[in-house]
């Protein structure tokens, strides 16, 4: 099982732990990612929101470079994964737009390539059962709130599993032995786009869905993108600090979980990065 | 001395699990009276039916007291089977122990006992119980149909389908209604007047039907069944026999200058006329009012010109009489005006809008009129002061309607329909002329409406706003029209060169006479009044009579239909038989104490009761009473209730049988409630089962 | 006063002479001090009997129904603002037909009972000077500006809980010997068989007891509601002082507040129970 | 066939409740057909549960109720009297119930007028689809009588006549 | 007043160009605020997007590029993928943004316009985004110079930033794509408008 890996800029900078967590896990499993060459930012929101015909120009430069790989490409963040999906679908559905994009990005779209997310492939292509039997330290006693954010489902079109109720991560998640919770903000926006720019409006939605996962009885929130990830993680201190409110409720990603229940050690899945830290609640629970 | 049958069900265990069934069937043979009384398992099945029947029989019942479930649920039933045992039918009550004892109350002693008060509760009433016959009224098989709309049209043509002659009454000098002045309809855009006219000439060659145009109900006398109507024909001046319909006349007519009421005033007609080409009948008549020859004395060239001598200015109206047995009312709406003296003077008109004198402030009817092939302009969409092509023209709906500082509350419910229908008609014209529409809500609940509103929007780019308009007013060629989006917050200008207002949906000015003659009620705008607006909204509540279309409230062209064919449908009904049958729970009048003070007469909802002379052999007046007709009677009691000198009463809810039944209650001795211990074994012979 | 006399009877004589009525009801002097009693004046030469004075205490209309008045063809009545009350009570149903009467109206400041006191309807009298009539004689009196002062005396049944009212009537009925004197003296009680007399059903006990007695006075007064028009015959008629009056007022309060209706006031205007508003009070039902 | 009432009362000797050791509450009830009858009917159907004590009578429409059928019960002894037809525009006769509420507007104010407990008279509007409403009313009646006992006013009337 | 109109035919022109440029029909909008409903910068926002969308359809534009709503959406698209009439309302958002570039409309909140320059000239430059270096220059932009200051030196702690810029050899290609695009959006400005025109008949 190879795939073309495409990594983006945050999964080498902040999600590095993302980004490592995935190849541990991924060795594991048997699941060879093999990274592109030369791949260059999908720009996230700011290139559509500037303008949404550079956005499809640069995803399908992004998804040439998947040839002599594999025709499918392995992403792990939700905004390079909506980007890359979107302008794949649209050119794939609309003629119009294909020859518009091919135009813009001088470089012809291949039809047969397709945008993957991990959970999908760990989910559809890997199997659950064969997972399973990876698993030697069943996560056990975790609780867990799976936070999907808005970018690995809208729009509807792009979601690879039912777009308002996903139970991917879910199912993952369980195979693996943790369990999960049942929670309201799941899907909603933590306000990553302005992270920067609008600290304010982004902790209060941030606010938000902790306090829903923690309301909820979560030990911890598993996270499929590195920009929800590190604005879980991060505003926690600006919360407290602002808002008054301490969640200290670690958010890791899904690979950092699974690469444990699969045997990796707390090192390899990098899991000391996190601002509010998972070590003592994974202790606790006898998965380090 | 009663022989009353008692017999109390356990209804498998919904009954018996609360109250013990067998005690209250030994209570109950211990009420005087009481004849026999026993309990099984299911009464209302055969052979509880059969026990029944075989006691009535053995005993020589005189009533009979089921103790089992609702009334509502199986007094039909029984009822039905004591008249196989040849007991009268009304000589059989029901003691709800069900639905108002044991399944709403916990298994213990005053469960039971209160069942045995229900049962003797009615075996009091039972004891005064009358044999009751159903009142049989005979049926005269023709209806009559007021107004020649498409209702009325539809209407008549179903029952004269149906093998029943038919009266049909139209005012106006054609049959059409408005619908003939429609230019499209909603939302499929079929030419009006295509599909109406083929129903006209059906209407004015069916063989069951008799056509009364230029006509008015005069007088209507009698009840369900057997209505005696006259008519009133007004002088036509033309003898519609002799007439070929050839038109020669109208193109003599001096007199031109008078406004088309067809074309709703956007052209002019003659003195003597043919409303419109495809009138049925398609004969002209004179309009006296501005006749030169009635108001001169001279001209006479309509007659001069006749080649069939048919013009007859000696003509005078004609009164004929018609019996028949139900009534369709299909007399149809008109129009609000925003005139400061409009012909609704309960309501205001609209200052604000310049009171209705600007010519290119029009109604929808206009619009219609301005749109249609065969009105005025030809179909060309002109406004009506210089003939131009309007660029921008702006739609007002809920005028009059939805406006209660106006007098109106309710909507009128045709109009946004017909107004997304007219942006289309004019856009499909003028295709760069821009249709805007002020609104406050889109209402478009039917198959194919909101789709259709959703058309004119996204497709012929009408440009809807969510507000009312605060003013119109001229200003040089324009009308300035200024109003509101909520929905942007903006207050919003337009210069228009014509405005269309989507006034009220209202009765006709003045119908309400016709209602009164009728006996039928109506709301406070003067809409007729269904018996119940969800399970009877064809019926009147005065028997035998129906309504069709917008004269019970605003509806549009397939309700109207559907609405007269449901008319047609009741009459069809009532025709059905050459006897209708009636309960007869009616209030019959006691002429010993009748003191004609006549608060029956004025307090029935139903003017069953009227005024009778009571007189002796010589024909002398000795006192006049009250009288009650059976036909008419719903047995509410509601005279019965009202009259202080308790002259009038309630047949199977006579005072006697309520104060049996309250005394009944009251008069509870220890005896009557047995121990349940001494209930074994003890039984009288037969008393239980 | 003689005044008023003198044109009752030059009236009276002309309508007696000229054929217009049969026979005028009026009062005359009594035998009985200064009391004045009913006359029925057939002749115009027996006009002279007639007077008017404060004591012409009767309400003439009682006789309108009553034989022989009853079987003529037209008849005069000589009537106070307060007896033509309850003449528009007999219009309203139709007890007695317009044009078969004429009223000969006299304005009026007021009567005085038996013992010499002034009635309460005169003392809150509203029709001084009445407004419906064929013809009428004296000068215009001016009425009590406020004509709810009638109600004054409520204010005591008012002040008074429940139990004590309860305990006050009951004490007052318990008075009650079933004479029907008010009954008869009501120009308004018109059933030519009253419900105290009908046994199928038994609608009011008929002995004396306090539970027949209560009910009696009970019905009496519902039977009333919206139609008394406050001539206080009743009340004067009872031999045992039951203060009947206290009842009707208290209904007719009742009747105006609720529905704005006042009873005798206006021939064309439909009597409460006989008709309804679709916004009637609701806010006592649940 | 007709017995009046009266022969009847004699008959069963005092003809009069319990005495007031056994008391229970007697309300009687006059309800219409259509809506108040049909909806103690769906509060059955409904398997809703109130207090046994309550006894209807049967009437087509309130249109039909004499106020003085009221007197009569208490006469009789009731405790509470209800009266419930249909709801204000919904009286299958049309205007029944419009004509019922003038009636009882004046009967009520006499009552209060005679002193009479007025918690023991209930008027209400109960429609074909208002089980719960009927099962509410019934239980609050019966609880305000079971506080305040019999009706002792009435009652002393009954027993000195 | 921005919010006083008068309406003469021309006012479809702006929903027309919005058409061209998103291909979004806004004609089919019928204001039921779904998207207000469901977008989570609503509180921040002073119109919300159906207001937005509402001004569109009116052709009121002053109004519209005064809005900070535009520059406030999140780009979530929970508004697009609730949408009973299946208009993409995110992508309306960014086409609004871009015609205010375009047209050199004043922008009402400038911070999320600061980040999306920097964002992409980071980009642009680099091939690959460059966290610290973007951030700084943000907050030299912004004049905000110690925002999410705290954050830095925690993250570069945890070895979570990198120090030195990635870069990618496709760094042309995609500077190619950055220019082609440019060029075309301002191409499809003057074509939107000459549509317009000749639609409305003028």
């Amino acid at each position: 099982m190879t795939y073309a890996y495409y990594p983006g800029c945050s999964l080498k900078g902040t999600a590095i732990d993302y980004h490592t967590s995935a190849l541990a896990l991924a060795e594991r499993l048997g699941i060879e990612l093999k990274e592109m060459e030369d791949w260059v930012c999908c720009g996230a929101s700011p290139i559509h929101q500037r303008n949404p015909a550079l956005a499809s120009g640069v995803a399908n430069l992004l998804l040439s470079l998947s040839e002599g790989i594999s025709k499918d490409v392995a992403v792990l963040c939700a905004a390079c994964y909506h980007n890359m999906k979107k302008a794949e679908v649209e050119m794939r559905e609309d003629g119009k737009k294909r020859n518009e994009v091919e135009e813009l990005s001088g470089i012809p779209f291949n039809p047969e390539v397709r945008t993957r997310h991990f959970l999908d492939i760990l989910d559809k292509d890997y199997g659950l059962n064969a997972l399973k039997e990876k698993v030697v330290k069943p996560l056990s006693e975790l609780r867990v709130a799976c936070y999907y954010g808005c970018l690995l489902s809208r729009p509807p079109e792009i979601a690879f599993d039912d777009p308002e109720q996903p139970m991917i991560m879910e199912r993952i998640l369980e195979a693996a032995g943790a369990e999960t919770v049942s929670w309201s903000h799941r899907l909603e926006c933590c306000g990553a786009s302005h992270a920067v720019p609008l600290t304010d409006a982004v902790l209060r939605l941030v606010n938000d869905v902790l306090a829903s996962a923690r309301d909820a009885g979560a030990d911890i929130i598993a996270c499929a993108c590195p920009l929800c990830q590190a604005n879980l993680d991060m505003r926690q201190e600006g919360i407290r600090a602002k808002l008054g409110v301490a969640h200290n409720l670690p958010a890791v990603y899904f690979t950092q979980l699974l690469g444990i229940a699969c045997g990796a050690t707390g090192k390899q899945v990098m899991i000391e990065k996190g601002m509010v830290s998972a070590v003592p609640l994974l202790r606790a629970k006898n998965l380090l | 001395m009663s022989k009353i049958g008692v017999f109390v069900c356990h209804c498998g265990e919904n009954i018996s699990r609360t109250v013990d069934c067998a005690r209250v069937a030994k209570a109950s043979g211990q009420i005087r009276g009481v004849a026999v009384a026993k309990d099984y398992k299911y009464m209302c099945s055969d052979p509880g039916q059969a026990l029944i029947k075989n006691a009535i029989k053995e005993h020589k019942l005189d009533g009979v007291v089921v103790s089992a479930c609702s009334p509502h649920m199986h007094e039909k039933t029984f009822r039905k089977a004591v008249t196989e045992a040849g007991l009268n039918q009304f000589l059989c009550e029901m003691a709800n122990i069900r639905e108002h004892c044991s399944w709403v109350h916990e298994k213990e002693e005053p469960t039971t006992r209160k069942a045995i008060e229900l049962v003797r509760l009615m075996v009091e009433k039972v004891k005064r119980n009358m044999a009751l016959e159903p009142i049989r009224v005979d049926v005269t098989k023709r209806a009559l149909v007021i107004g020649g709309g498409v209702a009325g049209i539809q209407a008549a043509l179903d029952i004269a389908d149906g093998g029943h002659e038919v009266i049909l009454v139209e005012k106006d000098p054609s049959v059409g209604g408005h619908m003939a002045q429609l230019s499209e309809t909603f939302p499929t855009l079929d030419c009006s007047q295509c599909i109406l006219t083929p129903k006209m000439v059906d209407v004015g060659s069916h063989p069951n039907i008799k056509l009364y145009t230029y006509s008015e109900v005069e007088k209507i006398e009698g009840f369900v069944g057997n209505f005696k109507v006259t008519i009133k024909k007004k002088a036509r001046s033309v003898d519609i026999d002799k007439c070929t319909g050839c038109g020669e006349c109208q193109l003599k007519c001096p007199s031109k200058k008078i406004p088309s009421e067809f074309d709703r005033g956007l052209k002019n007609r003659t003195a003597i006329y043919i409303p419109f080409p495809q009138a049925v009948p398609a004969r002209p008549v004179i309009d006296r009012e501005h006749c030169i020859y009635f108001t001169k004395g001279k001209c006479k060239a309509c007659q001069k010109v006749c080649p069939t001598e048919a013009v007859d200015f000696e003509q005078t109206d004609e009164y004929v009489e018609e019996e028949v047995g139900g009534i369709v009312v299909a007399t149809g709406f008109d129009l609000y005006t925003t005139d400061k003296q409009g012909p609704y003077p309960d309501y205001k008109g609209y200052g604000e809008y310049g009171y209705g004198e600007d010519p290119d402030i029009i109604d929808g009817l206009q619009f219609e009129r301005l749109a249609s092939a065969s009105g005025p302009t030809g179909g060309a969409i002109q406004r009506p002061s210089d003939g131009k092509e309007p660029k921008s023209v702006v739609f007002l709906q809920c005028i009059g309607s939805r406006h209660p500082s106006k007098g109106i509350e309710f909507c009128s419910k045709i109009c946004c329909m017909y107004t997304a229908k007219h942006t289309m008609l004019y856009k499909h014209k003028v295709h760069h002329g821009t249709a805007y529409v002020f609104y406050m809500d889109i209402r478009a609940p039917g198959k194919g409406y909101d789709e259709f509103v959703r058309r004119a929007i996204e497709e012929d780019g009408a440009v809807y706003l969510r507000g009312r308009v605060s003013r119109i007013y001229r200003s040089g060629d324009h009308l300035i029209v200024k109003g509101a989006d909520t929905l942007s917050g903006a207050a919003v200008e337009i210069e228009a060169d014509m405005v269309v207002l989507a006034t009220a949906v209202m009765p006709q000015p003045g119908i309400e006479g016709l209602f009164q003659k009728l006996g039928i009620s109506y709301d406070q705008y003067k809409f007729a009044s269904e018996a119940h607006p969800k399970l009877r909204p064809v019926e009147c509540a005065t028997a035998g009579i129906f309504l069709a279309g917008a004269c019970q409230g605003p509806k549009d062209i397939p309700e109207s239909v559907a609405q007269a064919s449901a008319a047609a449908s009741k009459a069809l009904i009532l025709f059905s038989r050459d006897q209708m049958l009636r309960e007869p729970v009616v209030a019959k009048v006691n002429e010993n104490t009748c003191i004609a003070c006549w608060y029956c007469v004025e307090i029935c909802p139903f003017t069953a009761i009227s005024k009778k002379d009571i007189r002796d052999r010589q024909g002398n007046l000795i006192k006049r009473v009250a009288e009650v007709n059976p036909s008419l009677c719903t047995g509410c009691g509601t005279c019965a209730a009202t009259c202080f000198s308790n002259s009038i009463d309630l047949d199977g809810f006579t005072d006697e049988q309520i104060y049996s039944e309250i005394n009944s209650l009251m008069a509870v001795g220890q005896d009557l409630f047995p121990e349940p211990e001494k209930a074994e074994g003890d039984s009288p012979d037969e008393k239980a089962a | 006063m003689s005044d008023r006399t003198d044109k009752i009877r030059e009236v009276a004589r002309k309508w007696l002479a000229d054929g217009t009525v049969e026979a005028v009801v009026g009062w005359e002097q009594g035998t009985y001090r200064e009391k004045c009693s009913p006359v029925l004046v057939r002749k115009p030469e027996d006009a002279d009997r007639l007077l008017f004075n404060d004591r012409c205490t009767n309400n003439l209309m009682t006789y309108l129904k009553r034989d022989p008045v009853r079987g003529m063809e037209k008849v005069g009545v000589v009537a106070k603002g307060c007896d033509i009350k309850s003449l528009i009570g007999l219009l309203q149903e139709s007890q007695v037909e317009r044009e078969k009467v004429m009223v000969l109206a006299v304005t009026c400041e007021g009567v005085k009972k038996d013992d010499g006191t002034v009635p309460i309807k005169c003392q809150a009298c509203d029709v001084n000077t009445p407004t419906f009539y064929d013809e009428i004689v004296g000068e215009k009196v001016a009425s009590n500006p406020d004509p709810e002062a009638r109600f004054k005396d409520l204010e005591k049944l008012d002040a008074m809980t429940p139990a004590e009212r309860n305990s006050f009537w009951r004490e007052e009925l318990d008075k009650c010997i079933r004479c029907y004197a008010c009954r008869q003296a009501c120009p308004l009680c018109i059933c030519s068989r009253c419900i105290a007399e009908k046994n199928q059903p038994q609608w009011v006990e008929t002995s004396p007891h306090p539970r027949g007695n209560f009910s009696w006075n009970l019905v009496r007064a519902y039977h009333l509601a919206g139609r008394c028009v406050e001539c206080e015959a009743c009340e004067t008629a009872c031999p045992v002082n039951i203060p009947l009056m206290l009842l009707n007022r208290a209904m007719a309060r009742t009747v105006k507040g609720a529905f704005d209706y006042e009873a005798g006031k206006d021939p064309e205007v439909q009597p409460p129970l006989r008709t309804f508003n679709l916004d009637d009070d609701n806010s006592f039902i649940l | 066939m007709s017995e009046s009432p009266q022969s009847e009362t004699q008959k069963d000797g005092a003809g009069l409740p319990e005495a007031a050791t056994s008391w229970e509450p007697r309300i009687v009830a006059f309800i219409c057909n259509w809506c108040t009858y049909t909806g103690a009917d769906l509060a059955g159907t409904s398997r809703m549960k109130y207090p046994p004590y309550v006894r209807v009578i049967k009437i087509p429409c309130t249109g039909r109720f004499d106020p003085l059928f009221m007197i009569k019960a208490f006469e009789r002894g009731a405790d509470g009297v209800l009266v419930s037809g249909c709801h204000p525009g919904d009286c299958h006769y049309t205007a029944g119930n419009y004509n019922a509420r003038r009636k009882y507007t004046v009967f009520k104010a006499l009552l209060e007028t005679l002193g009479m407990d007025m918690d023991r008279v209930w008027f209400s509007w109960i429609s074909a689809s208002e089980g719960g409403k009927w099962v509410d009313t019934i239980r609050k009646f019966t609880e305000v009588i079971q506080e305040k006992g019999p009706f002792r006013e009435y009652r002393e009337m009954i027993d000195v006549g | 007043m921005k919010y006083q109109i008068r309406l003469s035919g021309d006012e479809i022109r702006l929903m027309q160009e919005v058409k061209a440029r998103s291909g979004v029909d806004l004609a089919k909008c019928y204001q039921c605020g779904e998207c207000t409903a469901g977008c989570p910068m609503t509180p921040e926002m002073d119109a919300g997007p159906t207001k937005t969308l509402r001004l569109i359809q009116l052709g009121m534009e002053e109004a519209l590029f005064d809005l900070n709503t535009p520059w406030l959406c999140a780009s979530c698209e929970t508004c697009t993928a609730r949408c009973p009439n299946d208009i993409d309302i995110a992508l309306v958002m960014d086409v609004v943004r871009q015609m205010a570039r375009l047209k050199g409309k004043k922008i009402p909140v400038k911070e999320p316009r600061i980040f999306q320059d920097v964002f992409l000239k980071s980009v642009e430059n680099n091939g690959r985004l460059f966290e610290p270096g973007m951030i700084a220059f943000y907050n030299l932009r912004s004049g905000d110079l110690f925002h999410d200051v705290g954050l830095g030196p925690k993250m570069l702690l945890k070895g979570k930033l990198p120090l030195l810029p990635h870069t990618s050899k496709n760094r042309e290609k995609l500077r190619e794509i950055f220019r082609k695009a440019e060029a075309l959006e301002k191409e499809a400005g003057k074509k939107a408008s000459e549509e317009a025109h000749d639609e409305s008949g003028h």
